[in-house]
C-alpha cells in the first residue's frame, strides 16, 4: 500500500460481500435522499409564494400515506438488518481449521504470537488463502485490531479473550491499526499484516525459530508451575485429566455445561472458583497475578495441542 | 443589551431591573433564557476553538501542530464541551424556556426557582470543565471508557467527571420542570393536540432528560471513586467488566443523541410551517414519532458496541431496534417535505436553516443506518465514517436548526429585526462550508483512517485538506451570526408583535413579551391554523 | 388544599401495612435460611416488590392518585428494567463464543 | 389554630393547580432517584451474575442480625411519616410533631447501626481500596461485591441523613405551625422522599443481607 489509491484493496475473503452491501446501502440512502431533495426543490419552485400553482384542499392530511412510508421504509430496514446479519455471522464464525495465533496488546505495540513459538511485534505474518483465527487480549486498556483492507476489526478487551477471523486472498502488506483509543500513542499503535504464498510462509515460520513451539513453552509452564503436580497422571490429587479437553462440554458443579475454549481454560485458571468441575474437589487455587498473558497463552497453546501434547507430558512425570 | 432596551417597550422583560444583580436573581423564563444563551454561546465558541486545533493539526499527516497528548486533550474537550454544554442544553433551555410559557399560554414555567438553580449547575459544571482545561486538560474522549479512564490516564479525568456531573443535575432538573409545566400549566382549551409541535419536542426531550441523565451521572461517580480508590466494579483486575461501563454509559448517551436532535425536530416543524403558510403534514404521527423516538431511543445503545466484545445475541437485537428507531425519524423527514407542497412558500433565513436542517439530518440519519448494520459497522466502527455521520446529525441538524430558531424567534426576544440579506448569506455559506467539512470524512472513514488519531497515513492527506479548508468556512459562517445579530440589537429595525404572520400563542404578545406574558388571555386555537387570517 | 378537608388514610389501615411489612420482613429472613437454592433469590425478591406495592399504594396514597401519578411513579422502575434486561442480553449469552446460527 | 393555606405563586391559576405540580415534580424526582440507585442495582445484578458463588460468599461476611433490624427500623420509620401526614391533615399537630421526630430518630439510629457496620467491616479488613485483605478463591468475587456493598448502602445512607435533615425541619415547623389541614404539601412530598428511601432499602436488604445464607 505505499501507492496512494483511493479505493481501498478488497484483500479478504468478507472485503467483496462487505464491500457489496456497502455500496448498495450507499445506493438505496442515495436514492431516498435524493428523492426528499429532489421533492423538496420541486415543491419549493412550483408552490413559492405568489406563483400561480393550485393549492386546493391544502390543509388535509392522509393516513394511508403515512403508513405507506412507515411501511415501506421498515421493510427495507427488515431486508438490510438480514443481510447485514448474514454477513456478520460469517465474520463472526471462525471455520473449524483456522490456523490460531495469538495477540497480546499493549500500550502501545501489538505482540504477536504464533504455535510454532515464534513471535514478531508490530507484524502479523499470515498466509494467503488460508483461514486465520486471532485469539487476542490486552494487558491494560482496551485496543481495537482493525485491518482496513481486511474490513475486520475486534476491540481486545483487558482481562478476556475476543476474537477475530479471516482469510487473506492477496499477498502483498496491509496497514494494521489500533482504533479503540487507548492513551497518548493510539495513532501510533500500528503495525502491518504481511500476507505470502503459502510455501514463502512456510519457509518464514521454520527461519524465525523462536524459544521451542507455544505448546512447548506451555508444557514447561506446566511443570514450572505445579500445575502437572496436580493434573498429571500420576498425581496424588483427584485433578481432571486435561488430555483431550479442549472443544469438549464440561459438566460443572452447579449444574451447568460449558464449552471447554480459550476463554473457559483462561477462567479455570485464573478464577477457578468460577467454574468448579462436577465431580472433583475445589482444591485448584487462583494462579491470577502469577502468570502474564503471555504466559497464560501459552499454558493454554500446550492445553490445546490435544492428546499427544498432554499425554507426553504427563508421561514425562513419571520421572 | 442595555443599548437596545431604551427603544424597548416599557413593561417588556428587559426593561426595569438592569442591574447584574436583578438578572442574576431573576426568576423570569425570558430572562433565565438570555442567561443560558450567553453561557451555552460561550461554551460553543471554546469548543469552536478546540475544533479549530483539530482541524489544523490534521492540515499534515504528521500532525505538526499538535503533539499526540496536545491533541487528545484537544478532541476530548472538544467533545465534552459541545456535547454537554453546547448542544444538550442549547435549544431546551435558551428558545425552550423562552417559548414554552410563551406558547402554552402559562405566565412561568412551573418552578421558576428551580429554573434558575439550573442555570447555576450549569454554570457551575462549566466551571469546573474550564477548570479542568486550565489544569491541563483531560484525554480520555468524551466516552471515559474504562479501564483507561479509571486506572491510565493521568489527566485531570476528576474535574471533568464532576463537570458532567453537577451539569447533569442542571439537565434533570430542566427536564423536570418542562415535564410539569407541559402538564399542569397550559391555558385553558389548549388540549394536547392542539400544542406546537415545538412543545410536543420539549415534553419528548424532557422526558429523555430525565430518566437517561441519572443514568449517566451515577456512571460518572463510579468513574470517579474507581479513579479514587484504585479498584472498582469496572476494574478487569477484579473479574470487573469494563463493558458494563460501556453499557451504562451508552444507556445514556444514545438517548442523548435524541436529547440533541428532537428539540431540533421540534423547530424545524415550526419554522417550515410558518414559511410554508401551512399546517404541519401529518400533525398527529409528527407527535407520535417523537414520542416513539423517545422511548424506543432507550433500547438500542448496543449499536455503539457491535465491535467491543459483547454477545452475538446482544448485536442482534440492538441492530435490529436501531432500525426500528429510524423508522419514526423517516415519518418526520417525510412530512416535513411533504408541508411543502401546496404551500405558499418564501425563503426567508429560517426557513433556509431549517430546509438544510432536513438535509443534512437525513444525510447523517441515513449514514446512521449504515452503522446499525453491524456488517458495516465492523470496518467503519471507530473511523471518520462515524465522526461525518455524527457531525451530519449534530451540526448539520441540530445547531442549523438552533441557528434557525434563533433568526426565526430574534424578533420575539429582542423586538428588533436583523438585516436579512445577511443572514441568508451566513445560512448558504453555513450550508457549503459544512459540506466541504464533513463530506470528505465520509470518504476518509470508508477508506479507514481511524478516528482520534492525531497523525495520519500520507494517502490521507488530500480529503483532510478539504476538510479543514471547510471547517475555516464554517467558522466565518458562525462568526457572522453573531456579528450581524448583535449589530441588530442596537440599529436594527423594530420588529412589530408578529413579523412572520405566524400563528403560535407566543405571537399574540408584544415582542420583546411583557414580564407576565400576556396582558390579555391569549386566544387558543387549532395549532397552525394558517388557513385562518391571522388574529 | 382546596376548600375540602383533604383526604385521611384511615389509621388502622397503616397500622395494618405495618404490621404486614414487618411480617414480610420476617418471612424473608426466614426463607433466606431455607436452602432454596436458586428459589431463595426470586422468592426474597418477590417479597421485596410486594413491600414495595404495599408501601407505594398506602403509604403513598397511589390507591387514591391519578392516573398520571401511578405511570410516572412506574416509569423509573420499567426503565431500569429495560436497562438490566438488554444489559444482561450481553452479559448472560457472552461466554458462548459460537453465533446463534 | 391551623395553618393558613400556602402563598399562591404567580405562575398558577388557583391552589389546587399549584399542588398538583408540586406532586408531579416529586413523582418525576423519584423516577430519577430510582434511576440513580438503578445503575449500582443492574451494576450489581450483572457482577453477581458472572461470580453467583463469590457473592454468596462475600454475602456471608455481611452482618444479617444488624441488616434485619436496619430494615425493620427504616419500614416503621415509614409507617411514622404515614401517621404524621395523617395527624397534619387532621390539625392533630402534637402528635404530628412527635410523629416526625420520631422518624428522625429512627433514620438517625439507622445510620448509627450503619456505622457500626462499616466499623466492624473496617476491622475484617473488608474496605476495598482502603483496607482490604482477603484470601482465598473467591477473594476477588468478594471485593467486587463489597464495593458495591459500599457505593449503594454509601448512597442510600446520604439519602438518609438527607432524609433525617428534612423530617427534623420538618418537626420544628410543625411545631410553629407552618402545616396544618390547609397546608401539608411539603409535609407530603417529603414522605414520599423518605418512602422511596424506604423501597430503595427493600431491595438492598435480600440483595446484600441474604445471599447465600442458607449455604
Ligand atoms: C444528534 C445526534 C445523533 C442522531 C440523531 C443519531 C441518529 C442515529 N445514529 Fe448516531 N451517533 C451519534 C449521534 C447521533 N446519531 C454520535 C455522537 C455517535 C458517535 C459517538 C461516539 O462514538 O463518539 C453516533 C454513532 C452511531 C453509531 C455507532 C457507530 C460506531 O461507533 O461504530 C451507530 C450505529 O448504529 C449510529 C446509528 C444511528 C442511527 C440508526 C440513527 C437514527 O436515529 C437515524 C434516523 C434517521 C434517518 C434514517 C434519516 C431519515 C430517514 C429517511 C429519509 C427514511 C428513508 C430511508 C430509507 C428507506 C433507507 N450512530
Ligand atoms: C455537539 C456538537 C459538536 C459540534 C458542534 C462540533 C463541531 C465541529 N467538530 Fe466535532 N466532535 C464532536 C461534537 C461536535 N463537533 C464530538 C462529540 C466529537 C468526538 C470527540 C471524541 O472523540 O471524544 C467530535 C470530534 C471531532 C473530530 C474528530 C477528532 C478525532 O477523532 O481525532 C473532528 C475532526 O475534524 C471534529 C471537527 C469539528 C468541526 C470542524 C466542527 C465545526 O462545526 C466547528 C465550527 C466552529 C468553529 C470553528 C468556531 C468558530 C470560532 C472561532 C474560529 C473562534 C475560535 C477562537 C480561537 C481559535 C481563539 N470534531
Ligand atoms: C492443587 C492442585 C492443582 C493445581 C496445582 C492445579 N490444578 Fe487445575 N484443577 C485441579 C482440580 C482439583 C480441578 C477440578 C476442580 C476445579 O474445576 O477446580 C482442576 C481443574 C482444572 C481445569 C479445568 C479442567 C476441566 O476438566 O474442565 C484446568 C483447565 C486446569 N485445572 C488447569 C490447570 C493449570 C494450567 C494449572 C497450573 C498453572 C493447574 N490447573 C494447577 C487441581 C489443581
Ligand atoms: Cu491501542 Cu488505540
Ligand atoms: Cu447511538
Amino acid at each position: 500500500m505505499s501507492t496512494p489509491r483511493f479505493l481501498l484493496p478488497q484483500a479478504s475473503s468478507i472485503a467483496f460481500r462487505i464491500d457489496v452491501f456497502f455500496w448498495s446501502m450507499t445506493a438505496l440512502c442515495a436514492l431516498v435522499a435524493a428523492g426528499v431533495i429532489v421533492a423538496i426543490v420541486f415543491f419549493g419552485v412550483r408552490y413559492r409564494r405568489g406563483s400561480p400553482a393550485p393549492r386546493t384542499d391544502r390543509h388535509r392530511d392522509a393516513l394511508g400515506v403515512e403508513i405507506t412510508w412507515i411501511l415501506v421504509p421498515f421493510g427495507l430496514f427488515v431486508v438490510a438488518f438480514i443481510w447485514s446479519l448474514s454477513i456478520f455471522a460469517l465474520a463472526r464464525t471462525p471455520p473449524a481449521n483456522a490456523r490460531d495465533i495469538y495477540v497480546v496488546a499493549k500500550q502501545w505495540m501489538w505482540k504477536i504470537e504464533h504455535p510454532g513459538g515464534q513471535r514478531e511485534i508490530n507484524t502479523l505474518h499470515v498466509p494467503v488463502d488460508e483461514p486465520v483465527r486471532l485469539t487476542m487480549t490486552s494487558q491494560d486498556v482496551i485496543h481495537s485490531f482493525y485491518v482496513p483492507a481486511f474490513r475486520v476489526k475486534q476491540d481486545v478487551l483487558p482481562g478476556r479473550y475476543t476474537q477475530l477471523w479471516f482469510t487473506a486472498t492477496q499477498p502483498g502488506t496491509f496497514p494494521l491499526l489500533c482504533t479503540q483509543y487507548c492513551g497518548t500513542d493510539h495513532a501510533r499503535m500500528g503495525g502491518t499484516v504481511i500476507v505470502m504464498p503459502r510455501a514463502e510462509y512456510a519457509r518464514w515460520l521454520a527461519g524465525q525459530g523462536g524459544a521451542g513451539t507455544l505448546a512447548a513453552q506451555g508444557a514447561q509452564l506446566f511443570r514450572a508451575h505445579g500445575c502437572s503436580g496436580c493434573h498429571g497422571s500420576h498425581a496424588v490429587v483427584h485433578a481432571p485429566e486435561l488430555t483431550g479437553l479442549y472443544g469438549r462440554m464440561v459438566h460443572l458443579a452447579d449444574g451447568r455445561s460449558v464449552l471447554a475454549d480459550d476463554r473457559y481454560l483462561r477462567d479455570c485458571i485464573l478464577e477457578p472458583s468460577a467454574q468448579r468441575v462436577a465431580g472433583y474437589p475445589p482444591v485448584m487455587p487462583s494462579f491470577s497475578g502469577e502468570l502474564s498473558e503471555e504466559e497464560l497463552l501459552a499454558l493454554i497453546a500446550y492445553m490445546k495441542s490435544g492428546p499427544a501434547g498432554v499425554a507426553d507430558e504427563s508421561a514425562d512425570e513419571r520421572r | 443589551m442595555s443599548a437596545a432596551e431604551a427603544a424597548v417597550l416599557p413593561g417588556s422583560f428587559l426593561a426595569g431591573g438592569h442591574t447584574l444583580r436583578e438578572w442574576l436573581i431573576t426568576r423570569d423564563h425570558k430572562r433565565i433564557a438570555i442567561l443560558y444563551g450567553l453561557g451555552i454561546t460561550f461554551f460553543f465558541f471554546l469548543g469552536g476553538a478546540a475544533a479549530t486545533l483539530i482541524r489544523l493539526n490534521l492540515i499534515t499527516p504528521e500532525g505538526a501542530l499538535l503533539q499526540a497528548a496536545t491533541y487528545n486533550k484537544a478532541f476530548t474537550f472538544h467533545g465534552v464541551v459541545m456535547v454537554w454544554f453546547f448542544l444538550i442544553p442549547s435549544i431546551p433551555t435558551t428558545l425552550g424556556n423562552f417559548l414554552l410559557p410563551l406558547m402554552i399560554g402559562a405566565r412561568d414555567v412551573a418552578f421558576p426557582r428551580l429554573n434558575l438553580l439550573s442555570w447555576y449547575l450549569y454554570i457551575g459544571g462549566g466551571v469546573f470543565a474550564v477548570a479542568a482545561l486550565l489544569a491541563g486538560g483531560v484525554d480520555t474522549g468524551w466516552t471515559f471508557y474504562a479501564p483507561f479512564s479509571t486506572m491510565f490516564s493521568n489527566s485531570h479525568v476528576f474535574l471533568v467527571v464532576i463537570a458532567v456531573f453537577v451539569s447533569g443535575f442542571s439537565t434533570i432538573l430542566t427536564g423536570l420542570n418542562f415535564i410539569v409545566t407541559i402538564h399542569c400549566l397550559r391555558a385553558p382549551g389548549m388540549s394536547w393536540f392542539r400544542l406546537p409541535l415545538f412543545v410536543w419536542a420539549m415534553y419528548a426531550v424532557s422526558l429523555v432528560m430525565v430518566l437517561a441523565t441519572p443514568v449517566l451521572a451515577m456512571t460518572l461517580a463510579l468513574i470517579g471513586l474507581e479513579r479514587g480508590l484504585g479498584v472498582g466494579i469496572f476494574d478487569p483486575a477484579l473479574g470487573g467488566d469494563p463493558l458494563l461501563f460501556q453499557h451504562l454509559f451508552w444507556f445514556y448517551s444514545h438517548p442523548a443523541v435524541y436529547i440533541m436532535i428532537l428539540p431540533a425536530m421540534g423547530v424545524a416543524s415550526e419554522i417550515i410551517s410558518c414559511f410554508a403558510r401551512r399546517r404541519v403534514f401529518g400533525y398527529r404521527f409528527m407527535t407520535y414519532s417523537m414520542l416513539a423516538i423517545a422511548v424506543i431511543g432507550f433500547l438500542v445503545w448496543g449499536h455503539h458496541m457491535f465491535v467491543a466484545g459483547q454477545s452475538m445475541y446482544a448485536t442482534l437485537v440492538f441492530s435490529l431496534l436501531s432500525f426500528v428507531v429510524a423508522v419514526p425519524s423517516a415519518i418526520k423527514v417525510f412530512n416535513w417535505t411533504a408541508t411543502l407542497r401546496k404551500g405558499e412558500i418564501s425563503f426567508e433565513s429560517p426557513m433556509l436553516y431549517a430546509l438544510g436542517f432536513v438535509g443534512l439530518f437525513m444525510l447523517g440519519g441515513l449514514t446512521g443506518l449504515m452503522l446499525a448494520a453491524p456488517a458495516l459497522d465492523m470496518p467503519l466502527h471507530d473511523t471518520y465514517f462515524v465522526i461525518a455521520h455524527f457531525h451530519y446529525v449534530m451540526v448539520g441538524g441540530s445547531v442549523m436548526a438552533y441557528l434557525g430558531g434563533i433568526h426565526y424567534w430574534w424578533p420575539k426576544l429582542t423586538g428588533r429585526r436583523y438585516p436579512e440579506s445577511w443572514a441568508r448569506f451566513a445560512a448558504i455559506l453555513m450550508f457549503f462550508g459544512f459540506n466541504l467539512t464533513f463530506f470528505p470524512q465520509y470518504l476518509l472513514g470508508y477508506e479507514g483512517m481511524p478516528r482520534r488519531y492525531h497523525a495520519y497515513a500520507p494517502q490521507f492527506q488530500v480529503l483532510n485538506v478539504l476538510s479543514s479548508g471547510g471547517a475555516s468556512i464554517l467558522a466565518v459562517s458562525y462568526l457572522l451570526p453573531i456579528a450581524y445579530l448583535l449589530w441588530s440589537l442596537r440599529y436594527g429595525r423594530a420588529a412589530g408583535d408578529n413579523p412572520w404572520q405566524a400563528r403560535g400563542l407566543e405571537w399574540q404578545t408584544t415582542s420583546p413579551p411583557p414580564t407576565e406574558n400576556f396582558r390579555r388571555p391569549p386566544r387558543v386555537r387549532e395549532v397552525y391554523d394558517y388557513a385562518e387570517p391571522a388574529p | 388544599m382546596s376548600a375540602r378537608a383533604p383526604h385521611v388514610v384511615p389509621l388502622r389501615r397503616l397500622l395494618w401495612v405495618l404490621a404486614a411489612l414487618l411480617a414480610l420482613l420476617a418471612a424473608s429472613a426466614g426463607s433466606a435460611l431455607l436452602r432454596l437454592g436458586p428459589w431463595n433469590t426470586v422468592l426474597n425478591l418477590g417479597i421485596s416488590v410486594t413491600k414495595t406495592l404495599l408501601v407505594m399504594a398506602v403509604f403513598m396514597h397511589e390507591t387514591e392518585a391519578r392516573a398520571l401519578t401511578r405511570l410516572v411513579s412506574a416509569l423509573g422502575f420499567i426503565w431500569l428494567g429495560m436497562l438490566v434486561a438488554l444489559t444482561l442480553l450481553d452479559e448472560l449469552t457472552r461466554a458462548a463464543t459460537p453465533a446463534p446460527w | 389554630m391551623s395553618a393558613a393555606p400556602a402563598l399562591l405563586e404567580e405562575q398558577f391559576d388557583d391552589p389546587v393547580q399549584q399542588r398538583e405540580a408540586a406532586t408531579l415534580g416529586m413523582w418525576v424526582f423519584l423516577a430519577t432517584e430510582i434511576l440513580f440507585f438503578g445503575v449500582l442495582f443492574a451494576s450489581y445484578t450483572v457482577c453477581r451474575v458472572l461470580y453467583p458463588q463469590g457473592f454468596a460468599a462475600a454475602s456471608r461476611r455481611t452482618d444479617m442480625l444488624l441488616g434485619t433490624l436496619e430494615t425493620a427500623v427504616l419500614l416503621t420509620s415509614s409507617a411514622l411519616v404515614a401517621l404524621a401526614l395523617r395527624a397534619i391533615k387532621l390539625d392533630e399537630r402534637r402528635s404530628a410533631v412527635l410523629l416526625l421526630a420520631g422518624t428522625a430518630a429512627l433514620g438517625a439510629s439507622f445510620l448509627i447501626m450503619h456505622g457500626f457496620e462499616y466499623y466492624s467491616e473496617y476491622t475484617e479488613h473488608l474496605v476495598p481500596g482502603v483496607d482490604f485483605l482477603q484470601h482465598g478463591p473467591q477473594a476477588h468475587a468478594v471485593e467486587l461485591f463489597f464495593c458495591l456493598y459500599y457505593f449503594i448502602t454509601g448512597f442510600h445512607s446520604l439519602h438518609v441523613l438527607i432524609g433525617v435533615a428534612i423530617m427534623t425541619v420538618l418537626s420544628a415547623r410543625t411545631a410553629g405551625g407552618s402545616f396544618g389541614p390547609q397546608r401539608y404539601t411539603t409535609c407530603e412530598l417529603a414522605a414520599l422522599y423518605w418512602h422511596l428511601v424506604d423501597i430503595v432499602w427493600i431491595f438492598v436488604y435480600p440483595l446484600i443481607y441474604l445471599v447465600g445464607r442458607a449455604a
